[in-house]
C-alpha cells in the first residue's frame, strides 16, 4: 500500500478549508495567505500525480481502494485515467488564481462591519461574522470535493461529491454577491438568492433524478464500482435489458447535462455567473461545471455504451443548439458577465458536440476543450472582474474607450477574448477544431452547423472589445488605474499557459489520448476511415 | 540551408514579442528593433533564394519538419515549412515590401505616441503572413491565415479611439472569419477524404477521389480565398479597412494579406484542376469582382478607398487567372507580385500626400500636387502607369499575360472572360487617370479646414520617399525582368506547371486591343476630369456612381439582412430565453408554490374537519382495500 | 396479562370434573429480565408520582430528572444487555404468554427511542433559555398547568416559582408505552401500549408556559383526534377477533395465511370471513397510520406540533414516529404478511399522497415549527416506502431511517427552543432572517440538519433516503423511488429556503436573539449533529445493527 | 338468538358515534361520541367472544373500559382547562392555528 497521493491531493484542501475558516476574525490577511499557500500546495502535489502518470500505464494509475459502506456496496475507490489527471492538473491549477483574483472580494463592506458593530446580539454570542475566511475556506471546500470527483471510481463515491459540491458553490454564490450590481443593495441581494436558489434547486433536480438512477443501477448491476461493472459487462455476466440501460442512462446524463449545462437546462447558468463574484464565477464555469462533462465521458460512456449511441443524434442536436444558441444570446446580453456566461454555453455545446461524436479526435478535442476553455474563461472572465471592479458596473453601456487609459487592461481582455474566439496559436483553437474535425467525420452536417458557432464567437467577443475598450473614453473611465501586480500576477500566467498550450499541446494530448482510446472500446466505436483508405 | 527557414519567421515574432511587451521603455528604440528584425527576415530570404537558384529546377524546395503540433490517434498535425519556388517568391515579395514599409513608417507614424505598438503589430503581420506561405499543411496555413486576420485587425483599428476604425476592424475580422469558415470546413473535408491535410499527400492524391469531393473542397477553399481576398461577395471589409493608417493599406490591403487567396488557389491548384466546376466558381468570381471593383474605383472621391477599389479589381484578375488552371497560375502570382510593387508604391504615394495635406483624403480637395511634392508625383507616376498597363513597364506584361489567358480558355468561356478583362483593364485606365488628375492636376482647391490651418503641402521626409522610388523601381522593371525569356514561368512551373493552351487570337492582337481601350479609359477620363475644372463638392452624379459610391450598394444589403436581422434575431431570442425556457422552470416552481397555497387551505385549524380527513381515510383505505380483494 | 391464559382457563372450566380447580389451574409466567426495560421505565414513572407527593417542591426538578435520566439510562443498559445475550438474533423469543416480542427490532427501537427519550429529556430540564422570573429558573412548561392563562392564580403561581415537574414522569410512562409499542406481540398489548403513550402525551402538550392557549387547544385537538383514531383501531381489533378467534399476532397470521384447516362449523360465519379481516387490517392501519402523521390522517400534526412546548413536540416527533413504525412493520410482516398481496396498492397509494402532500403543502409554510411538522410528514412517506419494500432490507433501511430521522429531529428542534425574543420562542420564519450573521454557530447548526433532513449527501439524512430507496427499489417499489425523488426535491426547496432566509437576507433590526443554553441542551444538540456527520460519513456499523436486528420472531 | 346481530348493533352504534365526532361541536359531546364508538367497540368483542366460544374478547372489554376510563380523566382535564380559559367548549373556538 503506497502513500495515498489522490486522497492526499484531495484532503490538502480540505484540511486547509477547515484550517482557514478557523482563522480568528481578525486576522483576515492571515486566512487570505494560508488559503493561498494551501492552493499553492495543492498545485505542487496535483504535479506530482501528473508526472507520477504513466500516459501508456494501466486505465486507472495511483489506484486506492478501501471499503466503506458494505451495505450499499459502496468502496472508496479512487483511481487517475489520463482525462481525470488533465481535468485534476486544471483544477489545481485555476484555484491560486481564483483566490488571488478574489482576493479582496470577501473583504467585509463598510456597511456589514458596521452591523456587527453594532450592539445587540453580537455581544451575546461568542462567534463572529467571519465572510473572509469563510469565502476562501469555500472555495478550498469546492477544490477538495471536484479533485475527488475527478479521480472517484465508484459512481456511488463520485455521485456523493457531485452533490456534496453544490452545498460550498450556493454558499459562494449567494452569500458573497457582486458588488458591481445594478441597482440597490436589497435588490441586489435578492437577485443574488434568488441566482444561488436556482443554481441549486436546478442541480439538486439534476442530483436527485440521478440518484433514482444511481439505485436503478445498483439494483440492476450490484456494485458500484467502475471496474466491476465494466468487468462484468465484459464477461457478459451483466447484461442490462435495452430499456433499462437507457432509463439509467438518461438518469445520469440529465444530471450532467444540468450540470454542463446544456440548451434547454441552461438558464440557472448566466444568474449565477452574473450574480456571483467573478472568482466564483470562474469557479462554477471552469471547475465545477467540468464535473458534468467530465462525467458524460467517464460514467454515460463507460457504464451505458449502448445508450449512449442509441441516444446520440438528439444529444448531437441539443448541443449544436447550445453552441447557436448560446452564442446568438451572447451576441444580445448587455452585461459583461451574462454575455461570458453564455459563451460558457456555446463552449459547452462544442464538449458535448465532441464527446458524442464518439471519435478518437472528438473525445481528445472535447478534453482538451475543458481545459483549454477552463484557461480562457479564466482569463477572459478575471480580468472582466478587474475591470468591473475598477467602475463598479456590469454593463457594457458604462465602458469605452478603456484601451486608452489602461492599455495593459485592454491587452489581457483582448487576449483573454481572442482565445475565447478560439484563435489559432491559442490554446482553444487546437481543442476546437479537433472537435470540429472529430464531429465532421462522424456527422459531417453536424460538423458544419458547429462552424457556424465559430463566426459567432468572434461577433460577441470583437462586439465586448470594441463596446468596452474603443472608441472615445467614456465618463467614469477616465483616470482607471491599469493593472495592478495582484492582477497581472493572475492575468499572466494565464494568457502564457494559453500560448504554450495553444503551440505546444503534446502534454496533455499524450496523456489524453489512451484514455480516449479507452473509452473508444467501451463503446465499440471505430473512427471513421479516410475515403482514400477505404477504396484502396 | 533548411534549418534557416524558421528563422524567416522567428525574426518578426521575436520583434512582435519584444515590442509589445517591451513596455515604454522600448519607445524609442522600438520602430528600429521592428525594422532591423524585419530587414533580417529579408536577408535571411534572400541568402535562402541564392541558396535555391543554385540549385536544380526539381530539387529546389526544401523542408523543414520543426515538431508534431497536435499527434492525436488517426490525426497528424505539424508545424513544419515548406519552402519551394511559390513560397520564396511571397517570401521575397513579403519581406522586401515589408521592409520597405517599416522604413516608410517610421517617417509616417513619427507623431504617434504609440509607434512602438504599430511596429510590434507589423512584426507580428510579417510573422503569420510568412507562416502562411511557408507552412507545408493547410492547418498551419489556417494558423497564418488567421494571423494575419488578427495583425490587419490590429492594425486596421489602430487608431481605436475613432469608433470608425474599431468599425472597420471588426468588420474585416467577421467576414474574415466566413471565409476561414469555408478553409477549416475544407481541411475537415481533406481529413475525411485523405485522412490528412498536408500539402504534398493531399496534392499527389487528388486523383484517388471523386470529383464531387474535389469540387466541394474546391468551393470552401474559394470561399475561404473570398474573405481573404475581398472578393465578391466578401469583399465589403477592404474598403473600410483604409480607415487603417496608409502604411497598412500599402502593406497588407495592397501588397501582401490580401493576395493570400491567390496564393491558396494556386497552392491547391491540383485540387481545382480536379474539379472543372469550381474553377468555373472561382473564375466568374474573379471576373465579377474584376469589374465590381474597378466600378467602385471610378466613384470613389477618397483616394485611398479608389486605391481599394483598383486593389480589389486587380485582384479580382488574380483569382480569375489563378481559375483558368494551369495556362494561369504563373500568370496570376505575377501580376500578384507585379501589382505588389505598383499598388504599395501607389498607397505610400496616397500616404505621403495625405502627410502633406494634413490627413486630407478627399482627391476633389488636393489638385496640382505636382508642384508642391515632385518625387511623389513621380513615383506614383510611374506607379499609375504600372498598373494602367503602360507598355513596356510591369502591369503591361502581368496583365496582358493574364488576357491572353482568359482568351486562351477558349471557347464561349474564353470570349467572354477576354472581354471582361479587355473592359477591366479600359475600367482601370480610366479610374486611376481619374485619380492622377484630381490629385497631381489642374488647380490647387483645397481650402482651409475647420480650425482655418491652412495646409501646406511639402514632401515628405527621406524615410518616406526612398521606399516610394524603390517600389517604383519595381514597378517599372519588374514585369519585364520576369518576362524576357519566360523567367517567371520557368521559376514556377515545377510547382505550379504550367500550359500555353491554343489562343483564338494572336497575342499581338490581344495586346493591340489592350492599348486601344486603354487609349479610350484615359480619353475618358481626360475628358471628364482634365479638361474642365474639378467641383469640390461632388455632383449627384448617374445613379450608377450614386450605386458605386455606395460600394454598389452591397454594404446596405448587408446591413439590411445581416446586421438589422441579427440584431432582430438575437433580440428575440434573448426573450424567448427569458420567457420560454427560464419561464417554464418558474411556471413550475409558481405552480407548485400555488398548489401548495390551495392545500394549505383544508388545514382550516377545525378539529371536526381534520376527522372528517381521517373518516374519510379510513373510508377510502377500507373500500381500496376490499377492492383489491374483489379484482 | 395474555388472553390465551384465559382461554385455557376458561376451556378447562367448561369441563365436568369435581376435581378441585387449584391445582389444574397453571399461573402465567412473566419472564421479568426480558421485560426489564419496560419495567424499569414504569416503576421510575410511578416512583415520579411518589415523588410528586412527597419530595418538597424545591428538591422535586432535581429529584425527577435525576431519577428520569437514570432510569432511561437504567433501560438502555438493559436493552444492550439483552441484545448482548443474543435476544436480538439468536434466541429471540416471545415473552410474558405471548403478549411481547423480544426480537431484533424490538430492541433496535427501544434502544433507538431511549435514546431520543434521554436527549428530549434534556430539552424537557432545560432551565436557561427563559429569563429567571422573581429570581427562579424557569423551564418551558407552565407554572401550574391547571391555572386559567392570565390569571390571578397563573400570576401567584409563577411568583411562588412553581413549575411543572409532572412531566418528567408523565414522559416516562409515555416512554414505557413506547416501549411496548413495537415489541406488543398480541393486539391487545398493541391497543394498551398505544394509550399508554398517548395519553401522558396529550397531557405534555397542555403544559406549556408561553402560548398556552396554543397549547391547549394542540392538546385537545391531539386528544379527541387521537381517542377517535384508537377508536377505529380498537374496532380494527375487534374486527379482527372476530375472523381470527384470537388477538395473538401469530394466531391471526396462522389463519390469515390459510395454516388453520379445521374450522368449526359453528363460527364458519365469522372466521376466516376475509371481509372482517380487511376491515379489520384497514382499521388498524389507520389506527398506526395516524400515529405516524400519515396523509390524510396527518392533519393533527401541524398544529400539534405547533402548540405543544418545543421540547415535547421533538420528543413527540421523534420517538413516536419510531415506536409507531415500529409497531407498523411488526403488524405488517408478522399479522398480515399473507396480506402483502392486497395492502400493497393501498399503501403504495398512501405513501405517495404523504411523500408529496407534505413536501408541497410545507413549502408556504411561514412558521418554522410547522414546517418542520409538515417535513416530518414528508418523511413519514419516505419511511412508508422502505416499509413496502416488503423484505429484511426493507425492515432494517426502516430501522435505520428512524434512528438517523429521530436524532436529527430531536436536535432541529432544540435549536427551535434557542432562538427567542420577547413572546418566548421567535418561531415564524421572517424573524429568522439574517440568523447566520447574528450566530454562524448556531445557523450553521440548524442548516446542518436541515440539509440532512434534504437528505443532501455526507449527512445521515441521505444514508437514510439512500437506504429506503434502495430497499425499495429491490422490492421492485421503482415507481415509489420516483416519487420519493421528485418530493425530495420539492421538499429541497423549502430547506433551502430557510438557509437562504439564514444567510443571505439582512438580519431585522427587531430579530431575535440567540439563548445561551445549558449543557443539556447543548448535549443535545450535539448529538444531533454528531449523528447526523457520523452516519452520514460512516454509517456501515448502524446498517449493520439494523440489518442483524432485521428479522422478526413468530 | 342469533348473535351477528349484535355485530351489526355495535357497527351502528359505530358509525353513529363517529358520525357525531364529525358533526357536533361541543368538545364533550364529541368525546362522548368516541366513548361511544369505544362501547360499540366493546359489543363487538363481547359478541364475538361468545361466537367464538373464548373469554378473549371479554377481557379485551374489560381493558377497554379501563382504558376508556383513563382517557375520560385526561380528555375531562384538557377540555376543562380549555374551557376556563376560553369560557367555551367548542372545538370550532379553538382554531388559532391552521394553514
Amino acid at each position: 500500500m503506497s502513500f495515498p497521493l489522490l486522497t492526499a491531493t484531495a484532503a490538502l484542501p480540505a484540511i486547509g478549508a477547515i484550517a482557514t475558516a478557523a482563522v480568528p476574525a481578525a486576522r483576515r490577511t492571515a486566512a487570505k495567505w494560508l488559503a493561498l499557500t494551501v492552493s499553492l500546495a495543492t498545485l505542487v502535489l496535483a504535479g506530482i500525480v501528473f508526472a507520477r502518470f504513466e500516459p501508456g500505464g494501466e486505465r486507472y494509475q495511483l489506484t486506492e481502494s478501501h471499503a466503506w459502506i458494505k451495505d450499499f456496496g459502496v468502496r472508496y475507490e479512487l483511481g487517475v485515467d489520463g482525462i481525470g489527471v488533465a481535468l485534476l492538473a486544471l483544477t489545481a491549477l485555476l484555484i491560486p488564481f481564483v483566490i488571488l483574483a478574489g482576493w479582496h472580494d470577501a473583504d467585509p463592506s463598510p456597511s456589514s462591519q458596521l452591523r456587527s458593530s453594532r450592539g445587540g446580539p453580537n455581544e451575546t454570542n461568542p462567534y463572529h461574522w467571519r465572510p473572509t475566511q469563510g469565502f476562501f475556506a469555500l472555495i478550498l471546500m469546492v477544490e477538495a470535493m471536484v479533485v475527488l470527483s475527478f479521480v472517484a471510481t465508484d459512481v456511488f463515491l463520485f455521485y456523493i461529491l457531485f452533490e456534496a459540491m453544490l452545498i460550498p458553490m450556493y454558499f459562494l454564490i449567494g452569500g458573497f454577491g457582486d458588488r458591481a450590481h445594478a441597482g440597490s443593495d436589497e435588490n441586489a441581494a435578492a437577485q443574488r438568492s434568488y441566482a444561488a436558489v436556482k443554481f441549486l434547486l436546478y442541480n439538486l433536480a439534476g442530483g436527485l433524478i440521478m440518484l433514482a438512477a444511481v439505485i436503478g443501477l445498483y439494483v440492476v448491476a450490484g456494485s458500484f464500482s467502475l471496474s466491476e461493472i465494466a468487468e462484468a459487462r465484459a464477461d457478459g455476466s451483466l447484461d442490462m435489458a435495452t430499456s433499462t440501460e437507457r432509463w439509467l442512462f438518461l438518469g445520469f446524463f440529465f444530471a450532467f447535462a444540468v450540470k454542463a449545462p446544456l440548451w434547454p437546462l441552461h438558464t440557472w447558468l448566466p444568474n449565477a455567473m452574473g450574480e456571483a463574484t467573478t472568482p466564483v464565477a470562474v469557479l462554477i464555469t471552469a471547475v465545477v461545471d467540468k464535473v458534468g462533462t467530465f462525467a458524460m465521458l467517464r460514467f454515460c460512456l463507460q457504464l451505458f455504451p449502448e445508450a449512449s449511441k442509441w441516444a446520440t443524434p438528439v444529444i448531437i442536436v441539443l448541443a449544436l443548439i447550445s453552441i447557436v444558441y448560446g452564442a446568438l444570446l451572447a451576441v444580445g446580453q448587455r452585461d459583461i458577465k451574462r454575455l461570458i456566461a453564455y459563451a460558457s454555453i456555446s463552449h459547452f455545446g462544442f464538449i458535448v458536440l465532441g464527446i458524442f461524436a464518439m471519435t478518437s479526435q472528438g473525445q481528445s478535442g472535447a478534453t482538451l476543450y475543458m481545459v483549454n476553455h477552463g484557461l480562457s474563461t479564466a482569463a477572459l472572465m478575471l480580468v472582466a472582474g478587474f475591470l468591473i471592479t475598477r467602475r463598479g458596473s456590469r454593463l457594457i453601456a458604462d465602458y469605452g474607450g478603456v484601451q486608452k487609459v489602461a492599455p495593459v487592461l485592454a491587452g489581457t481582455f483582448l487576449i483573454g477574448g481572442l482565445a475565447t474566439l478560439s484563435l489559432p496559436g491559442l490554446a482553444p483553437f487546437v481543442s476546437e477544431f479537433l472537435v470540429l474535425v472529430g464531429v465532421f467525420s462522424a456527422y459531417p452536417v453536424a460538423g458544419v452547423v458547429a462552424t457556424v458557432g465559430i463566426v459567432l464567437a468572434a461577433l460577441y467577443v470583437l462586439v465586448l472589445y470594441q463596446r468596452t475598450m474603443t472608441g472615445p473614453v467614456r465618463e467614469g473611465i477616465g483616470g482607471m488605474p491599469d493593472l495592478k501586480v495582484r492582477e497581472l500576477a493572475v492575468a499572466l500566467p494565464l494568457i502564457a499557459l494559453l500560448i504554450f498550450l495553444g503551440v505546444f499541446p503534446k502534454p496533455l494530448t499524450e496523456v489524453v489520448n489512451p484514455a480516449v482510446q479507452h473509452t473508444m472500446q467501451d463503446v465499440q466505436k471505430k473512427d471513421p476511415q479516410p475515403e482514400v483508405e477505404a477504396a484502396k | 540551408m533548411e534549418n534557416l527557414i524558421a528563422l524567416l519567421v522567428a525574426a518578426p515574432l521575436l520583434g512582435a514579442a519584444v515590442l509589445l511587451c517591451g513596455g515604454r521603455r522600448l519607445d524609442r528604440a522600438g520602430h528600429w528593433i521592428g525594422t532591423v528584425l524585419a530587414a533580417a527576415s529579408f536577408v535571411i530570404g534572400a541568402v535562402l533564394f541564392t541558396d535555391m537558384l543554385g540549385r536544380g529546377a526539381e530539387d529546389r524546395a526544401l523542408h523543414q519538419h520543426l515538431y508534431s503540433w497536435i499527434p492525436v490517434e488517426g490525426f497528424q498535425a505539424d508545424v513544419a515549412f515548406q519552402l519551394d519556388q511559390l513560397s520564396m517568391t511571397f517570401v521575397l515579395l513579403i519581406t522586401g515590401v515589408g521592409t520597405l514599409i517599416h522604413i516608410y513608417s517610421i517617417g509616417y507614424m513619427e507623431h504617434d505616441e504609440r509607434r512602438r505598438r504599430f511596429f510590434g503589430y507589423l512584426n507580428l503581420f510579417l510573422a503569420a503572413m510568412l507562416i502562411l506561405v511557408i507552412a507545408d499543411n493547410y492547418l498551419l496555413l489556417y494558423v497564418g491565415w488567421e494571423g494575419v486576420g488578427l495583425a490587419s485587425y490590429l492594425l486596421i483599428g489602430f487608431w481605436q479611439h475613432k469608433p470608425s476604425a474599431a468599425t472597420a476592424a471588426k468588420k474585416a475580422f467577421l467576414v474574415n472569419r466566413v471565409g476561414d469558415m469555408g478553409l477549416s470546413i475544407a481541411i475537415m473535408l481533406m481529413f475525411t477524404t485523405f485522412g490528412t491535410f498536408a500539402f504534398g499527400p493531399v496534392l499527389e492524391a487528388t486523383g484517388d477521389t471523386s470529383e464531387g469531393k474535389l469540387t466541394a473542397i474546391g468551393l470552401m477553399l474559394l470561399l475561404a480565398a473570398c474573405g481573404k481576398s475581398a472578393q465578391v461577395p466578401l469583399q465589403s471589409w477592404l474598403g473600410d479597412a483604409m480607415e487603417g493608417p496608409t502604411p497598412v493599406s500599402a502593406l497588407i490591403h495592397a501588397a501582401t494579406m490580401v493576395t493570400a487567396g491567390v496564393y491558396l488557389i494556386v497552392r491547391s491548384g491540383a485540387i481545382f484542376n480536379g474539379a472543372p466546376d469550381a474553377q468555373l466558381a472561382v473564375v466568374v468570381v474573379g471576373a465579377v469582382t474584376l469589374l465590381f471593383g474597378a466600378i467602385v474605383g471610378c466613384a470613389k472621391d477618397d483616394i485611398k478607398k479608389a486605391l481599394a477599389g483598383s486593389t480589389m479589381s486587380q485582384i479580382g484578375y488574380m483569382i480569375l487567372a489563378a481559375g483558368l488552371g494551369p495556362i494561369g497560375y504563373v500568370f496570376a502570382i505575377m501580376h500578384l507580385v507585379t501589382h505588389g510593387f505598383f499598388k504599395a508604391g501607389l498607397f505610400l504615394g496616397a500616404g505621403s500626400v495625405m502627410h502633406g495635406m494634413n490627413d486630407e483624403v478627399d482627391m476633389r480637395k488636393y489638385g496640382g500636387l505636382r508642384k508642391f511634392m515632385p518625387v511623389t508625383f513621380l513615383t506614383f507616376g510611374l506607379g499609375y502607369l504600372a498598373i494602367i498597363g503602360f507598355p513596356g513597364l510591369s502591369g503591361f506584361f502581368s496583365k496582358d499575360m493574364i488576357i491572353e489567358a482568359a482568351f486562351a480558355k477558349g471557347g464561349t468561356e474564353g470570349w467572354i472572360l477576354g472581354s471582361v478583362t479587355l473592359l477591366g483593364a479600359a475600367i482601370t485606365a480610366f479610374y486611376m487617370t481619374r485619380v492622377m488628375l484630381l490629385t497631381f492636376f489642374g488647380e490647387k482647391r483645397w481650402q482651409p479646414d475647420a480650425e482655418g490651418h491652412e495646409p501646406h503641402p511639402h514632401e515628405s521626409p527621406k524615410s518616406m520617399t526612398i521606399p516610394m522610388i524603390v517600389l517604383a523601381f519595381g514597378s517599372v522593371f519588374a514585369g519585364g525582368f520576369f518576362s524576357i525569356g519566360d523567367r517567371f514561368v520557368h521559376w514556377l512551373e515545377p510547382v505550379t506547371g504550367h500550359d500555353h493552351g491554343h489562343a483564338p487570337v494572336s497575342a499581338t492582337t490581344v495586346t493591340a486591343a489592350t492599348m486601344v481601350v486603354l487609349v479610350i479609359g484615359v480619353a475618358v477620363a481626360w475628358v471628364m476630369y482634365g479638361r474642365k475644372p474639378v467641383p469640390v463638392v461632388a455632383p449627384r452624379g448617374s445613379l450608377l456612381t450614386r450605386a458605386a459610391r455606395r460600394d454598389l450598394l452591397q454594404d446596405d444589403f448587408n446591413h439590411v439582412v445581416l446586421v438589422r436581422g441579427g440584431e432582430h434575431l438575437t433580440r428575440s431570442l434573448v426573450y424567448v430565453d427569458h420567457t420560454l425556457v427560464d419561464g417554464v422552470v418558474n411556471g413550475t416552481a409558481a405552480s407548485m408554490g400555488g398548489l401548495s397555497g390551495r392545500l394549505r387551505k383544508l388545514q382550516n385549524g377545525y378539529a371536526r374537519s381534520y376527522a372528517v380527513s381521517m373518516f374519510g381515510g379510513a373510508a377510502v383505505l377500507i373500500a381500496a382495500t376490499l377492492l383489491m380483494r374483489a379484482v | 396479562m395474555s388472553a390465551t391464559a384465559v382461554h385455557s382457563l376458561w376451556t378447562m372450566a367448561g369441563e365436568v370434573t369435581s376435581a378441585a380447580p387449584g391445582d389444574r389451574f397453571t399461573a402465567p409466567t412473566i419472564e421479568y429480565a426480558q421485560l426489564a426495560p419496560v419495567l424499569i421505565v414504569i416503576g421510575a414513572a410511578v416512583l415520579g408520582i411518589l415523588v410528586e407527593a412527597f419530595v418538597p417542591r424545591r428538591a422535586r426538578y432535581t429529584t425527577q430528572v435525576f431519577l428520569t435520566v437514570v432510569a432511561i439510562a437504567a433501560a438502555f443498559a438493559a436493552v444492550v444487555g439483552l441484545a448482548a445475550d443474543g435476544y436480538a438474533t439468536k434466541n429471540a423469543q416471545i415473552a410474558a404468554m405471548g403478549a411481547v416480542a423480544v426480537d431484533g427490532p424490538a430492541l433496535f427501537l427501544q434502544g433507538t427511542i431511549l435514546l431520543v427519550s434521554m436527549v428530549s429529556v434534556f430539552t424537557f430540564a432545560e432551565r436557561r433559555l427563559d429569563p429567571a422570573s422573581h429570581g427562579n429558573r424557569v423551564d418551558s412548561f407552565a407554572a401550574q398547568a391547571g391555572s386559567v392563562p392570565g390569571s390571578d392564580g397563573e400570576k401567584a403561581a409563577v411568583k411562588a416559582g412553581f413549575t411543572t415537574t409532572e412531566v418528567f414522569p408523565l414522559a416516562l410512562f409515555s416512554v414505557a408505552g413506547m416501549l411496548v409499542f413495537p415489541a406488543a406481540n398480541d393486539l391487545l398489548t398493541l391497543f394498551i401500549a398505544l394509550e399508554v403513550f398517548s395519553l401522558p402525551l396529550y397531557l405534555l402538550c397542555a403544559v406549556a408556559r408561553r402560548k398556552r392557549l396554543m397549547s391547549q387547544e394542540a392538546a385537545v385537538k391531539y386528544f379527541l383526534l387521537g381517542a377517535f383514531s384508537s377508536a377505529f383501531l380498537l374496532f380494527g381489533i375487534a374486527l379482527l377477533y372476530g375472523y381470527a378467534g384470537t388477538v395473538s399476532y401469530a394466531g391471526i397470521g396462522d389463519v390469515v395465511d390459510g395454516s388453520v384447516q379445521q374450522i368449526d362449523p359453528a363460527l364458519a360465519g365469522t372466521m376466516g370471513n376475509d371481509a372482517l379481516l380487511l376491515i379489520g387490517a384497514a382499521m388498524i392501519l389507520m389506527g398506526l397510520l395516524f400515529k405516524v402523521g400519515a396523509v390524510p390522517f396527518h392533519m393533527w400534526t401541524p398544529d400539534v406540533y405547533q402548540g405543544a412546548p418545543t421540547p415535547v413536540t421533538g420528543f413527540m416527533a421523534a420517538a413516536t414516529k419510531v415506536a409507531a413504525f415500529g409497531a407498523l412493520l411488526r403488524l405488517l410482516y408478522v399479522v398480515l404478511p399473507g396480506l402483502t398481496w392486497d395492502l400493497r396498492p393501498v399503501m403504495w397509494g398512501v405513501a405517495i399522497v404523504t411523500m408529496l402532500g407534505g413536501a408541497i403543502v410545507a413549502i408556504t409554510q411561514t412558521d418554522i415549527k410547522r414546517l418542520l411538522a409538515y417535513s416530518s410528514i414528508a418523511h413519514a412517506g419516505f419511511i412508508l416506502a422502505g416499509v413496502i419494500a416488503a423484505s429484511p432490507e426493507g425492515i432494517s433501511s426502516v430501522l435505520f431511517y428512524l434512528a438517523v430521522y429521530s436524532f436529527v429531529t430531536v436536535g432541529a428542534f432544540a435549536v427551535v427552543t434557542l432562538v427567542r425574543d420577547a413572546g418566548g420562542e421567535a418561531t415564524h420564519l421572517s424573524k429568522w432572517a439574517g440568523l447566520g450573521r447574528r450566530s454562524p454557530l448556531t445557523a450553521a447548526v440548524f442548516a446542518v440538519f436541515l440539509l440532512s433532513f434534504a437528505g443532501i449527501p455526507l449527512t445521515s439524512g441521505f444514508s437514510g433516503k439512500f437506504a429506503v430507496f434502495k430497499a425499495a427499489a429491490d422490492g421492485g417499489a421503482s415507481g415509489l423511488v420516483v416519487v420519493g425523488v421528485i418530493s425530495s426535491a420539492i421538499a429541497a426547496f423549502f430547506y433551502i429556503r430557510v438557509i437562504v432566509l439564514m444567510f443571505f437576507s439582512e438580519p431585522k433590526a427587531d430579530g431575535p436573539t440567540v439563548a445561551v443554553p445549558s449543557p443539556l441542551t447543548m448535549t443535545t444538540i450535539a448529538v444531533g449533529v454528531a449523528v447526523t456527520l457520523v452516519l452520514g460519513l460512516a454509517p456501515q456499523y448502524f446498517l449493520d445493527l439494523a440489518s442483524q436486528a432485521g428479522v422478526f420472531v413468530r | 338468538m342469533n348473535p351477528v346481530n349484535y355485530l351489526y348493533l355495535a357497527a351502528l352504534l359505530f358509525t353513529i358515534g363517529a358520525s357525531g365526532v364529525l358533526i357536533r361541536r361541543n368538545a364533550i359531546v364529541v368525546f362522548m361520541c368516541v366513548e361511544l364508538m369505544l362501547n360499540a367497540c366493546n359489543l363487538t368483542l363481547v359478541a364475538f367472544s361468545r361466537m367464538h366460544g373464548n373469554l378473549d374478547g371479554q377481557i379485551i372489554a374489560f381493558f377497554t373500559m379501563v382504558v376508556a376510563a383513563a382517557e375520560v380523566v385526561i380528555g375531562l382535564a384538557i377540555i376543562v382547562s380549555l374551557f376556563r380559559s376560553r369560557h367555551s367548549a367548542s372545538v370550532d373556538d379553538a382554531s388559532l392555528m391552521k394553514l
